[in-house]
């Protein structure tokens, strides 16, 4: 499948955003136009006069995505344009969960025909890894930093999917830069669905998190089959599809030992009680999905 | 230019009236200008409305302070507002109510006329809704504005049963008032 | 050259201000309205929603969108495909939109928003200033402000035609005063659709978001380049006082309606006392004169139709020859005690052979009524700055002092 | 070149940004070895791995930054990353 992401762009060797960006438009395919709000991706793929896009491509602001793809779908509408088109966000974890939240929720309320896709690398990347609402437990940033009386980030991720989900969306997916078939064919089902739907990509920073540039796909894989990360569908609010991880299931600690924003956790007097939980978050998903 | 107050409560149709008002002297060949004392009034509230009616267009954008009519939907309101505030002396107020306009005392040299606005309407439409009876009543009173015109823009703003009983019902005021016309 | 404008009584009717705007809005065949409701706005947006409802609107769309952010932001997205666009706000509305109107200027995609002026809180104030367009001036959208219904009506169509011009590309404000304008009823011809159609012409942006000319919108440009772009769109808005006025001349042409261009005069001949004013309070302004005039006091009125962009050789030329120049602003920059356009005027004169004093008046704040009168005592006051030169060049007149 | 208002970008056009002068290690194929399953090309963040008529793939060095993926994630190992000789 073409690549529809230029070389050239600015992002870092091993790029997480980079390849979620690539998967996303091989879902759509070319006739899509792309809203990507502040983040990473933005800035590392279009330095003025330069762009990686191959298809078009607006950025905006950091806190309405949803409200200026809302914009375009009505504008293709009214136009008579909408027929093939696809309107494609590519937003960061930040742009999604926090800043974004209040457009997005709208975006979906209204159900425009659109396909929104969070990349989910669980931080602010593009200011220096600070805690977004992505942020996962006992995670180690620059604003959530492990310290002498500090495991890192004190609370769970925010569960997204579950918010769009409950505002009627026809069609709510995880899923993880590790499996890009996974990822490329649920944004290629998104495209064909009426209305808006969502998806969930997990996609590990070599960066922000601290691994090998050339683990970028490893480490995502391992979310999912520890358990972190389930990989589910929703139709209309139900669970209609888990992937199944059964006896290769992975224990927590394989996967934290991979990122420097755990190291901490395997060094700090109390850090095995704090895996403990952490594997009790694994645990309880493999309950709840069945997984 | 004539200047007209109307007095009323959130509810109503003080707003109406002084648009009505409005569109009817429009219909006779002036110019007009009709708004609303802005608030943030809720049903109840005391509320008022002003009209302007000039041969010349109409340019000036204050508020009404020296009004040449005042118009009272609601007696209950002359015991919490002055109703009379600024109304010239040559002026007049007109007043919803069954009482003999003697039996108010109301600090004005103008003329005082009142009509039961809220019997005309029970009678004729069904409910105690006095705005464009006013308007009639109004119409006899002054000889401001021709009746027809009322009727017509009251007709327009409210189509088909409602507005032919309104009509009626402001033709009967006009015709009450007529003979009391100053 | 001055203009009559030729108001046609047989085309007018009574109409609430809202209403003449929304239908104003209509006619200029707008592909895509987002709106959030606000009070003094609502009207406007209520009145589209029923033409939208009763298929009066062909090929619109209409946003319901949950916030002023968003009402805006949804345009930056359907004016970069191509369409034309259209919201209405207010005040705290606008103010939440201040960061979408410098991405929405910077990316050059026009579109009209009707500006139904307010004070802004703190207090809590629902009623007319000037306030919130005049915080918004360094944004880069155009900004008009309108006398009375008729004209902020033509102006919706004449903001279209300067914003969409090639040499332009500007977001236009057209700004009605809260209450006053937008609640009044008065006789109004209502914007004509087939001289609209006429006048304005669809507009066929050259570069749109297509896939099959996948441009991208909106890049990240470091310092050298990011100049270069706030240089072009000053001058845009350079090319937009030259368009302001060609539009008004063809909409006259075409309508034979006209209230100005940039600006508009009254009485200013021979005037020693040159009054400049925005918005509503200009009618009041023109009886005050007249009866002024009456008694041969030579006063006029310099009205500010366009404060963005700023009028500065056409107000030059009116005020040459005046002897005090009295500024009326709905609005205060604090820390300096001044009203915008006292401030952009008394700018605009310096380092020019015009050596006028500028006297400036703050009033009107929060919807406190402009009376006849204040406007005498301010002009009984600019004749005393005639006689013994200027005492206290900007206050704020009608204060409650008793209560201070 | 002369920027367009708004700041507007022609499509793909970061390709004049060789950002193979990032790169510290080289991915090198051993074409015996490759089964030509395309998963590096699939999972490059450059868009770096070309396909050739001959079913297999070569490395476009104007642009990969020697991220590693491609090595770490080959089934058959078929790919190396040797040090960049500068």
């Amino acid at each position: 499948m073409k690549s529809l992401l230029a070389p050239g762009h600015r992002g870092c060797a091993g790029c997480c955003d980079a390849i979620a960006a690539k998967f996303a438009l091989m879902g759509t395919g070319e006739d899509c136009i792309v809203i990507n709000p502040t983040g990473c991706l933005e800035v590392m793929t279009t330095p003025y006069p330069e762009t990686a896009w191959d298809v078009p491509w607006i950025h905006s602001l950091f806190e309405n995505a949803g409200a200026v793809a809302s914009g375009i779908e009505a504008g293709l509408k009214a136009l008579g344009k909408k027929d093939k088109t696809k309107v494609l966000v590519l937003a960061g974890d930040g742009g999604t969960l926090d800043i974004g939240i209040r457009s997005i929720s709208g975006a979906f309320e209204r159900g425009h025909s659109i396909i929104y896709v969070c990349i989910d690398n669980e931080a602010y990347m593009n200011t220096g890894v600070q805690r977004s609402g992505a942020t996962p437990y006992n995670a180690s940033t620059t604003t959530s930093p492990a310290g002498k009386v500090s495991f890192g980030n004190p609370r769970p991720k925010k569960n997204m999917p579950e918010i769009m989900a409950a505002h009627g969306s026809p069609y709510v997916a995880t899923t993880s830069i590790g499996f890009p078939k996974d990822m490329i064919n649920k944004v290629k089902k998104a495209s064909e669905i009426e209305g808006p739907s969502y998806i969930h990509a997990h996609s590990p920073c070599t960066t922000g998190w601290g691994f090998d540039t050339s683990k970028t796909i490893e480490v995502a894989k391992m979310a999912v089959q520890t358990g972190l990360w389930p990989l589910y569908e929703m139709e209309n609010g139900e669970i209609t599809k888990v992937k199944k991880i059964g006896k290769n299931v992975k224990p927590v600690d394989e996967y934290l030992k991979m990122q420097r924003r755990f190291k901490h956790l395997f060094t700090m007097e109390g850090g095995a009680e704090e895996i403990a939980k952490i594997q009790a978050i694994a645990d309880k998903n493999i309950e709840d999905f069945g997984l | 230019m004539k200047e007209i107050r109307v007095h009323g409560r959130g509810g109503q149709g003080s707003v109406t009236a002084a648009e009505l008002l409005a569109v009817a002297a429009f219909a006779d060949g002036k110019f007009s200008q009709a708004f609303p004392a802005f608030g943030v009034e809720r049903r109840g509230a005391p509320v008022l409305s002003f009209t302007r009616i000039s041969d010349e267009p109409i340019r000036l954008r204050t508020q009404i302070y020296e009004p040449d009519y005042v118009i009272v939907q609601d007696p209950t309101l002359i015991e919490v507002v002055d109703v009379a505030s600024g109304l010239k002396d040559d002026g007049m107020l007109l007043i919803n109510s069954d009482f003999d306009p003697e039996t108010f005392d109301i600090d004005t040299k103008a003329k005082i006329l009142t009509v039961n606005a809220t019997k005309i309407a029970l009678d004729i439409i069904g409910r105690p809704i006095v705005n464009t009876i006013l308007l009639g009543a109004f119409a006899g009173a002054t000889g401001e504005i021709q009746p027809e015109s009322i009727m017509d823009a009251v007709k327009k703003r409210f189509p088909g049963k409602v507005g032919e009983r309104n009509a009626e019902a402001i033709q009967e005021a006009y015709n009450m008032m007529k003979e009391a016309r100053i | 050259m001055p203009r009559e404008n030729k108001l046609d009584k047989e085309k007018m009717v009574v109409v609430e201000g809202s209403y003449a705007v929304a239908h104003a809005v209509k006619t200029c065949r707008p592909n895509v309205i987002s709106a959030y409701p606000i009070t003094p706005q609502t009207h406007i947006v209520e009145d589209l929603s029923q033409f939208m409802a009763d298929g009066e609107i062909p090929n619109c769309e209409y946003i319901n969108v949950e916030s002023e952010f968003s009402a805006l932001s949804a345009l930056v997205g359907s004016a970069a495909v191509g369409a034309r666009c259209y919201s209405a706000t207010t005040a705290q509305g606008l103010a939440l939109m201040h960061e979408v109107l410098f991405n929405m200027s910077g990316m050059r995609l026009p579109t009209v928003m009707t500006i139904v002026n307010r004070a802004l809180s703190a207090p809590i104030n629902i009623w007319n200033d000037q306030q919130d367009s005049i915080s918004q001036r360094d944004t880069g959208w155009i900004q008009l402000y309108a006398e009375d219904i008729q004209e902020i009506s033509d102006m919706t169509a004449q903001a279209y035609k300067i914003s969409e011009d090639k040499d332009v590309l500007m977001p236009a404000m057209t700004c009605m005063d809260g209450f006053i304008l937008s609640h009044v009823y008065e006789p109004v011809v209502l914007l004509e659709q087939d001289l609209t159609d006429k006048f304005l012409p669809k507009y066929e942006p050259e570069y749109t978001l297509d896939p099959k000319d996948p441009l991208s919108y909106g890049a990240f440009a470091d310092p050298n380049y990011y100049t270069e772009f706030r240089y072009l769109q000053e001058q845009a808005m350079q090319n937009a006082l030259k368009k302001i006025e060609d539009v008004a001349n063809e909409f006259y042409d075409i309508y034979g309606r006209y209230y100005g261009g940039l600006i508009d005069e009254y009485r200013t001949e021979d005037a020693d006392i040159i009054i400049m004013a925005m918005g509503s309070v200009i009618g009041t302004v023109k009886d005050v004169i007249d009866k002024l005039r009456n008694r041969n006091v030579k006063v006029g009125l310099l009205k500010v139709r366009a404060f963005r962009p700023f009028p500065a050789d056409a107000i030059r030329n009116v005020v040459r020859d005046a002897k005090v120049i009295v500024t009326l602003d709905k609005n205060i920059t604090l820390g300096l005690n001044e009203g915008a356009l006292c401030t952009e005027t008394k700018s605009i004169l310096y380092n020019t052979d015009i050596n006028v004093p500028v006297i400036g008046y703050m009033l009107g704040h929060g919807g406190r009524d402009i009376k006849v009168d204040t406007i005498e005592r301010i002009i009984d006051e600019a004749h005393e700055v005639i006689r013994n030169g200027i005492k206290t060049e900007s206050q704020f007149i009608d204060l409650r002092e008793e209560i201070l | 070149m002369k920027i367009l208002p708004g700041g507007i970008c022609q499509a793909g056009t970061t390709r004049v940004n060789k950002t193979g002068g990032w790169r510290n290690f080289k991915p090198v194929y051993n074409y015996d070895l490759c089964i030509k399953c395309k998963l590096c090309e699939l999972l490059c963040p450059d868009s770096s791995v070309i396909p050739r008529e001959d079913g297999f793939f070569e490395f476009d060095y104007d642009f990969c930054k020697g991220c590693g993926i491609c090595e770490n994630e080959c089934p058959k190992k078929a790919i190396d990353m040797v040090l960049e000789e500068k």
